[in-house]
């Protein structure tokens, strides 16, 4: 059915795809916790810088990210000599470029259902006899899952979806960075291309539904989580 | 001194003045509705800050403004029945029933079978606290306030919503744990005859 | 597949086909397969300037090489392998929404004659060639408010395609590869500046091919390859 | 400070992004609460294509709009004899690109909020004698307003950042469809325009951080909206 | 007959069986905690649809099975007073209150201004339903009901929670809507004393 070259393309925009969500999923729901939950200086700024990779063109976060973390950039070239980390033209920077631009859509969702925890359930926990970090991990957190299930099925949407930002940073190179999106841009390039498009955007879709379809599933597994308290 | 506070606590924009000491096992705290009852026993678990002043239970100062002292809930030891039920929506009865019991740093005073029997919710141990009737929810709060080796009980109306023969079979539980292990128990009530029943001192508040 | 282990070429999209044709061509000698990644030159030249472990970069224009040049991040000169001519097309399919005119100059003179799609002409160089093309027959004042500035040649060949404009003016490789479009018009090459398609080795070169694999680029073999696609010498 | 043509490029990015919103939230609203409160056969796939913005690469979005809604497709050819309406090359193009590309986000994060509301204060507004519609309209609506909140501000972000759907579905055109991010893109492609660009950026940068404080000011003025019942 | 019930619920998984007809003007319901006496009152209301059986108030046939009646909630005029409170959160108590009055079809037979004086929540109108005790949050709740013109009441339990005197006022207020309006009342209560004294007949569940 698929070419191995679909297949090849295919398991890298799995592999950069999940590797996005896993990193940026503790990250988001860090950060989606402190500006739902606390106060301080910089919080707005904080807020409005995660959603930067939204409101910037995908090529100009790319761009950004090279000028970062390209190899003669100030981070890129500390992580090039001090652990041999080459991000540019890797998959590892695919992922990265996947992960920043998921990150806004991640932290909004987990956000929202932070905020939506009742917080007297956390005093209850208190008196019970979980310190802070206790009643976080066994109260806030899993009746967060709703939002955490919804971020990360948007980030891994996104993802799978990048192309502006993973184009510019990491390029397009076959088996490292070119991921679903890019391979679909390169047989646009090409005259008479619409055929194999089609082939890898419907391979997009089906890989997106079934995505889905898993997601919907683990979440009405989890059900009873959210029902409400008497 | 089972209870000793002199503080202001303002939950809204009235304060409201706890000042009372008892010596009583049992200690009944009674007042009109809205007068601040459970923002005072809110105030002795640590889930509410006083504006100013002290409390103590049972020789512990859990609040001092003077001297700086402030217990974080989890190191007060309080046994908090609250007058909602407040169970953990995503954990089933059991995990409801035994979240105390799990951090407790002392053994407790109370068997995890023996609290399930005294409350009859052993036929509930599976449910999702959405699915339980009022009396049930506030039977397995009673219980999982119980489990949790509290060093004091604040309970705040834990017999309403429970029919006669439930509410006598707890108001005995509470009258053993009151004489046998003598525990400091705070009681917000309505009904005048529990009262009466239980407690070794009433204090009126407002 | 094997990871190809070649030297690493960055080069503009508008060169895909013609490079991978090159690219195979070189692989049957034996030698190890080049890494090609395509995109736009703009990005392409970003990612060496960033220190991107690349070897040899192709150009759709000379901007951009100067550009790497006067940072020093090129070694040797810069050489033309290619050329491309621009075409005025039309859409193939006589059903399209909008009457199709005969020439340029007819449309430049029917003002209710619809819009032109070309490649961006500020950015893109099909655009900016196109522009000079239309400047040259003195049509540029009379068509710019006409014109619709598409991201590439690829997306204005696109708008014609789909009839969504009457014209457009591409690369003659495009048009070639077309079935959606027709020539109506040739554009004098004369009246632009020449199309080259350029290559260079990158300074920071550490793949011993890359010399071998710049210097196959502008031999004859890979010259009847491009011609094959469509390009001219340069 | 800002020059007149960035003026008009950031009048019209606001323009697009405004009308994209305002257009885009009756139906994610509809949609997400479809989602949220119905089973049907077809939820999963219905759910599936409101994602397919978010996973296909930006460009091909742009391209299925065109082939559906351009004056030689079904849609679009239908809208333009019919109403006289073209959208392509216009800004209502550009508005209808961001549009469908914010659709995804905007859907998630309402659904997210509806679900969250408690189904037994419905019932008790229909006790009180409110049909159907205006137990939605009292109840529903205004519990899920933080998902409305954070779904038009993740909407709007988004808008604002379009860029592959709208160059692509509705072009480059100076006054109509040359938004911020495809200034910049242009900007971009030019040896030098590195200056032009960082205005732009930071213009396109002011104006969502304006956009998240008005819109945290709006939310914390409804604040008694999310505290908890007792 | 003032309620007329032959029907059967299933909230979980056991059936309960609800089948009584009483002629008094207020009816009480009474039963161990669990028994079933909230899921009737959800069926009556119409929140709880019986697996089968018939449902009639004052003559009106609300369900019945056989017959395919199912009257929606909002065509069923009940005056429910929720075991919980479920005020509105998102809106003020005054909003709270006058939700039912506002969509009310027939005239009120209790006036506003009189429902704020007799449960005493003038000074809680323009608070958040979050911001209340839980004695103030349940007479906010029961003014709600009142204020939507109902063609019956059903109280869960609603003087639990009061203090003796608002109790006391309360139980009068029910007595004269009992006796004054006429309206059919049910109420689920565990005082014993509260059933005696409201009650003309007493159906006891389980
Ligand atoms: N967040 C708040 N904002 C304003 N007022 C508040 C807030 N929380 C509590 N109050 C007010 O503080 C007073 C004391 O409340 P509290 O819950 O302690 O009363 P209570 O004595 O327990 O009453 P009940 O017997 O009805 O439960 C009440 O009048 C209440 O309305
Ligand atoms: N969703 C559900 N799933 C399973 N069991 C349920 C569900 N809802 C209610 N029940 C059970 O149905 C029974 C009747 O519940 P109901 O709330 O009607 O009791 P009740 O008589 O009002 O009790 P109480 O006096 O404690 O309020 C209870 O045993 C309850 O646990
Ligand atoms: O909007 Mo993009 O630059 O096509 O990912
Ligand atoms: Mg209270
Ligand atoms: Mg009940």
């Amino acid at each position: 059915m698929l070419t191995q070259a679909e297949w090849y393309v295919l398991l890298l925009s799995l592999k950069v795809s999940l590797v996005a969500v896993l990193i940026t999923l503790p990250v988001a729901y860090a950060l989606a916790w402190l500006i739902a939950r606390r106060t301080f200086p910089g919080r707005t700024l904080l807020d409005a810088a995660i959603h930067l990779p939204l409101v910037l063109p995908p090529v100009v976060t790319g761009w950004l990210l090279l000028l970062l973390l390209g190899r003669g950039g100030p981070v890129g070239g500390w992580l090039d000599r001090a652990l041999g980390l080459t991000l540019v033209f890797h998959w590892t920077g695919a992922a990265l470029a996947a992960a920043v631009m998921a990150l806004p859509l991640m932290v909004r969702a987990m956000r929202l259902s932070i905020e939506a925890v009742d917080r007297r359930l956390v005093d209850a926990a208190r008196t019970l006899g979980a310190n802070p970090w206790r009643a976080f991990l066994t109260i806030t957190l899993p009746l967060s899952a709703p939002g955490i299930a919804a971020g990360a099925m948007l980030g891994f949407a996104r993802s799978l979806g990048e192309f502006g930002a993973t184009i510019t940073f990491a390029a397009n190179i076959e088996g490292q960075t070119r991921t679903l999106p890019l391979a679909i841009y390169t047989g646009l390039q090409l005259p008479g291309g619409e055929a194999a498009v089609a082939r890898l955007a419907i391979i997009s879709i089906v890989l997106s539904l079934g995505a889905l379809i898993v997601s919907e599933w683990l979440v009405r597994r989890s059900q009873g989580t959210r029902a409400h308290v008497l | 001194m089972s209870f000793d506070l002199d503080c202001v606590v303002r939950p809204g924009a009235a304060p409201i003045i706890a000042r009372f000491a008892s010596e009583a096992r049992l200690t009944a705290l009674v007042g009109p509705s809205g007068v601040g009852k459970t923002s005072v026993l809110n105030a002795i678990a640590g889930i509410l800050a006083p504006v100013e002043g002290r409390i103590a239970v049972a020789g512990q100062v859990l609040f001092d403004s003077e001297a700086g002292v402030n217990l974080p809930p989890e190191a007060r030891g309080a046994g908090y029945v609250f007058q909602d039920a407040r169970l953990f929506p995503h954990q089933r009865v059991h995990a409801n029933l035994v979240y105390g019991e799990r951090l407790a740093r002392n053994a407790g005073w109370i068997g995890r079978d023996e609290v399930i029997e005294l409350l009859g919710v052993g036929h509930l141990l599976d449910r999702w606290p959405a699915t339980l009737s009022g009396g049930e929810a506030r039977r397995v709060a009673i219980g999982r306030a119980l489990l949790a080796a509290p060093r004091f009980l604040l309970l705040d109306e834990p017999l309403s919503s429970l029919d006669a023969e439930k509410a006598e079979r707890l108001a005995a539980l509470i009258e053993r744990i009151r004489d046998e292990i003598a525990v400091p128990i705070l009681l917000v009530s309505h009904a005048a005859e529990e009262v009466e029943r239980l407690a070794g001192q009433v204090v009126t508040l407002g | 597949p094997e990871p190809p282990a070649g030297p690493t070429v960055l080069a503009a999209s508008s060169m895909q086909e013609a490079l991978e044709g090159i690219a195979r061509d070189w692989e049957a000698e034996g030698q190890a397969a080049p890494v090609l990644s395509f995109g736009a030159t703009s990005a392409i030249a970003r990612q060496i300037e960033s220190g991107a472990p690349a070897d040899i970069v192709v150009t759709a224009d000379r901007e951009w090489m100067d550009w790497l040049e006067e940072r020093d991040l090129l070694a040797g000169e810069p050489r033309a392998f290619a050329s491309n001519t621009l075409v005025v097309v039309a859409p193939a399919d006589p059903a399209g929404v909008v009457p199709v005119p005969m020439s340029l100059r007819e449309f430049a003179q029917d003002p209710d004659g619809g819009r032109i799609a070309l490649a961006e002409t500020g950015s893109v160089p099909a655009g900016r060639y196109a522009r000079a093309a239309l400047q040259s027959m003195g049509l540029w004042d009379v068509l710019e408010p006409r014109v619709v500035p598409a991201e590439s040649v690829r997306a204005a060949l696109a708008f014609v395609e789909r009839g969504e404009v009457p014209l457009g003016i591409v690369y003659a490789t495009d048009a070639q590869a077309s079935d959606g479009v027709r020539v109506i018009e040739r554009v004098d090459p004369s009246l632009h500046p020449r199309i080259l398609y350029y290559r260079a080795q990158v300074a920071a070169s550490r793949d011993n091919e890359a010399q071998a694999f710049a210097d196959y680029l502008v031999s004859d073999a890979a010259r009847r390859r491009v011609a094959s696609y469509g390009f001219g010498s340069p």
